[in-house]
């Protein structure tokens, strides 16, 4: 291929990313709107929030001594305009379709803003610092337990497709249905054994209270912490990862070139990488991206059980606490992420498959 | 006669399936002198390809009974085992051009690395050598030798016929299986490719096993002809006398069915299906549809009953007695 | 670019008659639409009433979307179809089902032309229940048609599910489905191209048994000269979108007129010891892209006697000895 | 319906398959009885209340458990004078004065190895006027006390086991006979069943009492009461084991909510999974089908359901507008409709839609509607009945976690709410595992035979599996 030719394969992809890039942009533009609207109930936050300060300012008129001669349709005037202040600042005057444009636009230029209620460790009210402040604990989680799990089920699925039918094999087929029941399940049983009848492992949580002090005895405890979590999600996902790797690689491994390397004599290791792997690493690394950014929003009921001070257990506060900005602004930056591993994954494919980088860039 | 390139004793081939024993290969015998080649014919589900690749040890993965003896060169390749079998059978003395070589090409790997790959297996070749060896032999082929920078999907169905060809010639193994190297391809294409693979014989010293349905076409390279029926050869024989008077009822039948461009004569067809791999019909197997077949067909199995220069037909009609 | 349509008018009393007719698929890139594949391009057909027709040509020829044109899967972009001396081009709703009832059609991979979840029965009464034949009618209708493609005991078969049966037996079930409505005109696309060999003629004489006794025409695809030869009446031999030889089928064979329909036969082999020793004259090259056709004519990159004319235009349809349709400048 | 057989046939051949069947037909018997012996109702409104569980223990653990601790735990004892039964003896006592001592006699016998969870006694009087009643207890042997004297009115329901006088009076008596009072802080239970000789002194070494017990209540009451009021009592000694599954805080018995929670499950998971699959079947195959401008809106509105976090967005709607569980069961089908599936379907149905049959089905006249309803979806149902299978354990646990956060339907009486209830009372915590242990394990049957049964199907239908 020459300059020319790559060239023009430049600029296919380029206007095939633009092109990508609208239709994500587009969709993802209607999906936190979407959320916009459910996460302040159509408005009905609105209410709740205006009672809120009517409440609040009688409250405050009622126990300041300033106010204690005046006669009452003087304190309600006084109170009245206060309220009405009040709503003004916060911008509840508008109507909140009105409203919900403008906070589209602020989600979408990442503009978070400040949470209702919510409050970070340090004290912000930020959203975005509320959320930096969890993220990191849903990822040294959730991301290393994927992607422990990815590469374990798919180096034992390539060993499984090559002893297909062998003891082991039959032992993870059997296993397989331990995936019908989701991993924050078998955190239950394991909290129960081990922590309530051995009570050799924690509860929950992320450290040990109080965190110790030196950096190793610290990295020790999280570990220790994360022992739990980690095993319910192996014990729920692994034998099905596993088998369906192990499917995959099976149904590939009867493919012709598969069986024509088999009779050139190339050895089983290198049918592996060259003609297992290679071929279908397109679906596979789809995959992989996609595990990675579903492990970023958190898992929320295991986060939940186990007390975890990740994204999700911060989902679950900011529903049980109306807090809208904070769940609009998770959503928006997961739909962010998304959007732009889709893309990404795009690029990556024309990479890897010489048959969308010569053949010409497919739409599906 | 100068040696024997292949013989082949009493081959079994058996695998399991849920529904029984599949007896894919039942008792084949074969020999083949230096540069001759064979035709195997026999129709779909007659356990043609099995054979084919019962050769180069390509078996189903539920084998049940995998026994007898395969002497290439006089050494029987039977008795090696994997590894040796792997390195020292496999693409040296003998290689295939697989049916479907339309998906025998990975997708994602440059022609000349595919076609490299056996010499840096093999012949211990640095990566460039080997190469440079592919481009030499794609030529060989009637391919531009820059079409080692391309991908498999960038080639015509034909010319990536040629890539598989030149694949299996690049070790310049002694005998090179083609499983049914044109069904797929057009009559012009596969007549450029049979020009091809005549050419390829002639100037290499060559034997081929062609396995084929095509009747018409296995004349085109066959210097012996085996007809296969239910996992059995039923007749073994040389190419001018078979196509003039083949001996089983079933050859003949066979022949009989094809439809010629060139000569007027009737066709006639075989009725009846043929029969299952998993239960055939009890003494010869193709007694039920056999319009000589006596009461001894029904019972007893034919022997193998042989003419000359080791041809034999597997027949009650010929048994002596 | 296209020449002026054919001129000989059509006869009213022929089964099919073709003319002109052109079937471009769009490429869609971005929902504009970037080319046009040609897959069929300035068609002439005549067939009369009772005869068969072989359409003869390599893959990506356009013989099959001729077929399925002629059965109304695609719509023409240009051309006329004429049916039993009605032009059907542009019919739609009652005339379409009436239409639907005149053509039968068979198709190349028995299995993917059964759905596989019915059994025979099923299948058999599917198009009678489309055409509301009443329910009383319908299972004689079946059992007849079974008999008729020799599917005997019919009880043996009727309440079978397609993978029980030998894909001969699985082409009958196929060819009785496209009689089951008595149609007058079959469209099969290589029938027996993916049967074993001593089966194909076992199916194509029941073909020509079932033909004659119900006075059928067929329009018979295929890529294989020598059962065009046993089972035709007329060939007509494709190249490229284009219908470059036409005529009765011992003259086609014997007296083969179009360069490219000799270099099909000479490729062809007979069942011969002596092919061993023999070289077959292939021309060179490969079909045409159909998105970028060549100019002039098609054939002319690989044609042993291309002339300069060749390359420039396009050749004409020419009569030679009345009957004996060729497109080629040789004849010119 | 010979299909049908077949199938079975083949399915039998897979152990696994067996197991699952039995399962799920089990659980199916299971909801059948709950359907049929009570209605759904009924038991809402029951499990709601507080009144018919009052004679029920509070946190007993299931009666099975007796067997692996290889110890007689307590059952409760229900004694009630309007009741004629021997173990009650409702006698009038004339005293001086023109008075009389009306005595309700309880007698039972107590032979478990431990001591029970609570008494109450319940005094039912049918005026409100005044009375003065005194309680005595009479352990085995005839020891005797006075456990309390109190004045009644009306409905008097007497809490034994928190009276602290009558600890402070045991426990001096206990001081005069033994010399000692016990080393550690006795329970009124242990108080009023223990041995009281030196093992009573040490919290390891105090036994039960087993024998005969009787609790007398005496009213005091007027010649003019004789025969215009009526006086009865309850004594509950309520136990430590109850039923096949125990009880909760609230003293309901559990075996209802698992009983009942088993239609429910069942339900709830295969509406969803059925519906869900079903309907994005038809989208994904009109999409296939009639492609163009009809193809785009439906990938479009797949893709933006795709970024919808699910999880979240079903929580935010459950917490925010408090729905029953049929109408989450809705909100969760109306959320996944458009989900990843359509996609995958619409894949499959694009390449139906190019196998011949289709195109001889155009060429005989076939309507776009009965191709896409008898030709199309009939080819893919055998690859998607094992998925429905498979995905019913989802949606039974989904219901499952909704509940657990609490935001599941307050009315229903669900395997979740079981565990919620556990959860909030940190049954983990205080060792009430049966609690948790129970609705987990149900869950736990159900997952595992629709796997069973789901993978077994899978293995006959998928035909590039069944090849292996």
């Amino acid at each position: 291929m020459g300059i020319a030719g790559k060239y023009a394969t430049l600029k296919r992809l380029g206007k095939y990313l633009l092109i990508r890039g609208v239709a994500v942009l587009v969709t993802t533009v209607i999906a936190i709107y979407m959320v916009i609207i459910i996460a302040n109930m159509g408005g009905f936050v609105d209410e709740i929030i205006k009672s809120e300060i009517q409440f609040y300012v009688y409250e405050a008129i009622r126990n300041n001594p300033a106010y204690r001669g005046l006669n009452k349709s003087t304190i309600e005037l006084i109170a009245q305009e206060w309220i009405e202040l009040e709503i003004k600042r916060i911008g509840l005057d508008k109507p909140f379709v009105y409203r919900s444009f403008n906070y589209l636009r602020d989600a979408l230029t990442l503009n978070l803003g400040r949470a209702i209620r919510i409050t970070s460790a340090s004290g912000s009210k930020q959203v975005r610092i509320i959320i930096l402040e969890r993220l990191p604990a849903s990822i040294l989680l959730f991301t290393s337990i994927q992607i422990m799990l990815f590469f374990s089920s798919l180096t034992a699925g390539l060993y499984l497709s090559r002893r297909y039918g062998s003891k082991i094999d039959r032992i993870i087929v059997a296993l397989s249905p331990l995936s019908s029941m989701p991993g924050w399940f078998y955190g239950l049983f394991l909290i129960m054994v081990f922590a309530s009848w051995l009570g050799i492992l924690p509860y929950g949580g992320i450290v040990d209270a109080p965190p110790p002090e030196h950096p190793l005895p610290y990295a020790l405890s999280v570990l220790k912490h994360m022992i739990l979590p980690t095993m319910s999600w192996f014990i729920a996902y692994f034998a099905i990862s596993t088998y369906s790797m192990r499917t995959f690689f099976l149904m590939f491994s009867s493919e012709d070139y598969v069986e024509l390397a088999k009779a050139k004599g190339v050895p089983p290791k290198e049918i592996e990488r060259r003609y297992i792997l290679r071929p279908t690493l397109p679906p596979i690394i789809t995959q992989l991206a996609l595990i990675l950014i579903s492990s970023w929003m958190g898992a929320i009921i295991t986060e939940n059980i186990f007390n975890w001070p990740g994204i999700g257990t911060l989902i679950w506060m900011a529903i049980a606490n109306n807090d809208s900005p904070v769940l609009i602004g998770i959503v928006t930056i997961y739909a962010y992420l998304l959007a732009i591993t889709v893309l990404l994954l795009d690029v990556i494919y024309v990479l890897i498959d010489p048959r969308i980088k010569i053949g010409g860039v497919s739409t599906q | 006669m100068v040696g024997e390139i292949l013989s082949v004793r009493d081959l079994y081939l058996y695998y399991r399936v849920r529904a029984g024993l599949v007896k894919a290969v039942d008792g084949v015998s074969i020999n083949l002198y230096n540069d001759e080649s064979l035709a195997i014919i026999g129709e779909s589900g007659s356990g043609k390809s099995s054979l084919a690749r019962a050769f180069l040890r390509l078996l189903p993965k539920n084998v049940h009974r995998f026994e007898g003896s395969i002497c290439i060169n006089g050494e029987d390749v039977m008795r090696l085992s994997d590894e040796e079998f792997n390195s020292r059978v496999r693409w040296n003395k003998i290689s295939m051009v697989p049916q479907a070589s339309m998906n025998a090409l990975n997708p994602v790997i440059k022609i000349g690395e595919q076609l490299a790959e056996p010499l840096i297996i093999h012949r211990n070749m640095s990566k460039s050598e080997a190469v440079d060896k592919a481009k030499e032999m794609l030529k060989f082929v009637g391919i531009p030798q820059e079409f080692t920078d391309r991908y498999p999907f960038e080639l015509s169905g034909g010319m990536r016929q040629r890539v598989v060809i030149a694949m299996a010639l690049i070790t310049q193994p002694s005998i090179v299986i083609l499983d049914e190297p044109t069904s797929a391809l057009d009559v012009l294409t596969q007549a450029n490719i049979m020009n091809l693979l005549k050419k390829i014989k002639t100037d290499r010293k060559i034997s081929y096993i062609f396995i084929t349905h095509d009747i018409a076409l296995s004349s085109e390279i066959s210097d012996k002809i085996a007809v296969m029926y239910a996992g059995q050869i039923v007749e073994y024989s040389y190419a001018e006398k078979f196509y003039r008077e083949p001996q089983h009822p079933y050859s003949q039948l066979l022949l009989s069915s094809v439809p010629t461009l060139r000569e007027e004569r009737t066709v006639k067809f075989i009725p009846g299906e043929p029969p299952s791999l998993l239960n055939p019909p009890p003494g010869c197997r193709f007694h039920p549809r056999c319009p000589y077949a006596m009461d001894v067909c029904r019972r007893e199995e034919p022997p193998i009953i042989h003419m000359e220069r080791g041809s034999y037909v597997r027949c009650w009609l010929y048994a002596k007695g | 670019m296209l020449k002026d349509e054919y001129a000989k008018p059509c006869n009213l009393n022929d089964i099919l008659c073709i003319r002109g007719l052109c079937v471009w698929h769009p490429i869609r890139k971005f929902l504009t639409i970037s080319g046009y594949v040609r897959a069929l391009d300035d068609v002439n057909i005549d067939l009369e009433k009772g005869r068969i027709l072989a359409i003869v040509g390599e893959s990506g020829s356009g013989k099959t979307t001729l077929g399925k044109t002629i059965l109304k899967i695609y719509q023409p972009t240009k051309g006329r179809i004429i049916y039993d001396g009605k032009d059907i081009t542009h019919i739609k709703g009652k005339e379409i089902k009436w239409y639907r009832r005149e053509v039968g059609y068979v198709q190349q991979d028995p299995y993917g032309a059964l759905p596989p979840f019915m059994n025979i029965r099923e299948i058999l009464e599917e198009p009678l229940i489309i055409h509301e034949v009443p329910k009383s009618d319908r299972i004689t209708r079946i059992r007849e048609t079974l008999e008729e493609v020799k599917l005997i005991p019919v009880e043996d078969f009727i309440n079978k599910y397609p993978h029980m049966l030998s894909g001969g037996q699985q082409q009958r079930v196929v060819i009785a489905r496209a009689l089951i409505l008595r149609p007058k005109l079959i469209v099969a696309d290589e029938p027996v191209s993916m049967l074993d060999a001593s089966v194909r003629i076992e199916i194509l004489t029941l073909f020509r048994e079932l033909q004659k006794r119900r006075g059928l025409s067929i329009v018979y695809i295929t890529h294989d000269l020598s059962t065009a030869k046993y089972f035709s009446d007329k060939i007509a031999v494709m190249y490229a979108g284009h219908v470059v030889e036409m005529a009765q089928t011992d003259k086609v064979l014997s007296k083969p007129m179009h360069p490219y329909t000799q270099s099909l036969i000479k490729a062809i082999p007979d069942p011969d010891p002596r092919n061993r020793t023999l070289f077959r004259e292939v021309p060179p090259g490969e079909p045409p892209s159909l998105l970028n056709p060549p100019p002039g004519c098609r054939f002319h990159p690989r044609c042993p006697y291309a002339m300069d004319v060749c390359r420039r235009e396009e050749p004409p349809i020419v009569e030679v000895n009345g009957v004996h349709l060729v497109k080629c400048w040789l004849y010119g | 319906m010979r299909q049908l057989k077949v199938l079975l046939k083949e399915l039998l051949m897979y152990k696994s398959a067996l197991v699952g069947i039995t399962i799920i037909a089990s659980l199916i018997i299971l909801s059948l009885y709950a359907v049929i012996t009570a209605p759904y109702g009924e038991v809402t409104r029951k499990w709601s209340s507080i009144d018919p569980w009052e004679d029920f223990p509070k946190n007993a653990m299931p009666s099975w458990v007796n067997i692996f601790i290889g110890r007689k735990l307590p059952e409760t004892i229900v004694l009630d004078s309007r009741k004629v039964e021997p173990s009650t003896n409702k006698t009038i006592i004339p005293i001086t004065g023109g008075k009389y001592i009306l005595r309700i006699l309880f007698t039972f016998g107590y032979t478990y190895d431990d001591f029970p969870s609570e008494v109450i006694l319940r005094i039912f009087s049918s005026t409100t006027k005044q009375f003065t009643a005194q309680i005595v207890w009479v352990k085995p042997g005839g020891i005797e006390y006075i456990v309390s004297r109190k004045l009644l009115r009306g409905y008097e329901a007497y809490y034994i086991t928190s009276d602290e006088e009558f600890l402070k009076k045991f426990n001096a008596n206990l001081i005069n006979k033994l010399g000692s009072r016990p080393n550690y802080d006795i329970s009124i239970n242990e108080a009023l069943f223990a041995e009281e000789d030196q093992s009573i002194l040490n919290q390891n070494t105090v036994t039960v009492l087993k024998g005969e017990y009787r609790a007398i209540v005496d009213v005091l009451i007027g010649e003019e009461d004789l025969n215009k009021v009526q006086i009865d009592a309850k004594l509950v000694v309520y136990g430590k084991v109850h039923g096949i599954a125990g009880t909760d805080h609230r003293r309901r018995d559990l075996a209802l909510a698992l009983l009942w929670g088993t239609p429910i499950a069942l339900a709830f998971g295969l509406v969803a999974s059925i519906t869900i699959t079903f309907a994005q079947m038809f989208i994904a195959a009109m999409s296939a089908w009639y492609g163009k401008s009809f193809d785009f809106i439906v990938q479009r509105i797949t893709e933006i359901f795709m970024v919808l976090p699910f999880l979240p967005m079903l929580l935010m709607i459950s917490y925010f507008y408090k729905i029953t569980i049929w109408v989450l069961l809705l909100i969760v089908i109306l959320l996944s409709i458009f989900g990843s599936g359509v996609k995958n379907y619409r894949a499959m149905f694009l390449q139906i839609k190019e196998i011949p049959y289709i195109e001889a089905a155009i060429a005989y006249g076939t309507s776009s509607f009965r191709i896409v309803f008898r030709y199309m979806i009939p080819k893919i149902l055998p690859t998607i009945i094992p998925s429905i299978v498979l995905s019913v354990p989802d949606f039974v646990f989904l219901e499952a976690a909704l509940a657990l956060f609490g935001v599941g339907d307050p009315q229903a009486v669900t395997w979740g709410r079981v565990l919620e209830d556990a959860a909030r009372e940190a049954a983990l915590y205080k060792g009430y595992y049966y609690w948790i242990l129970q609705p987990s394990l149900l869950l736990l049957l159900t997952a595992l035979g629709f796997a069973m049964l789901g993978l077994a199907l899978d293995k006959i239908f998928n035909p590039r599996l069944r090849e292996m």
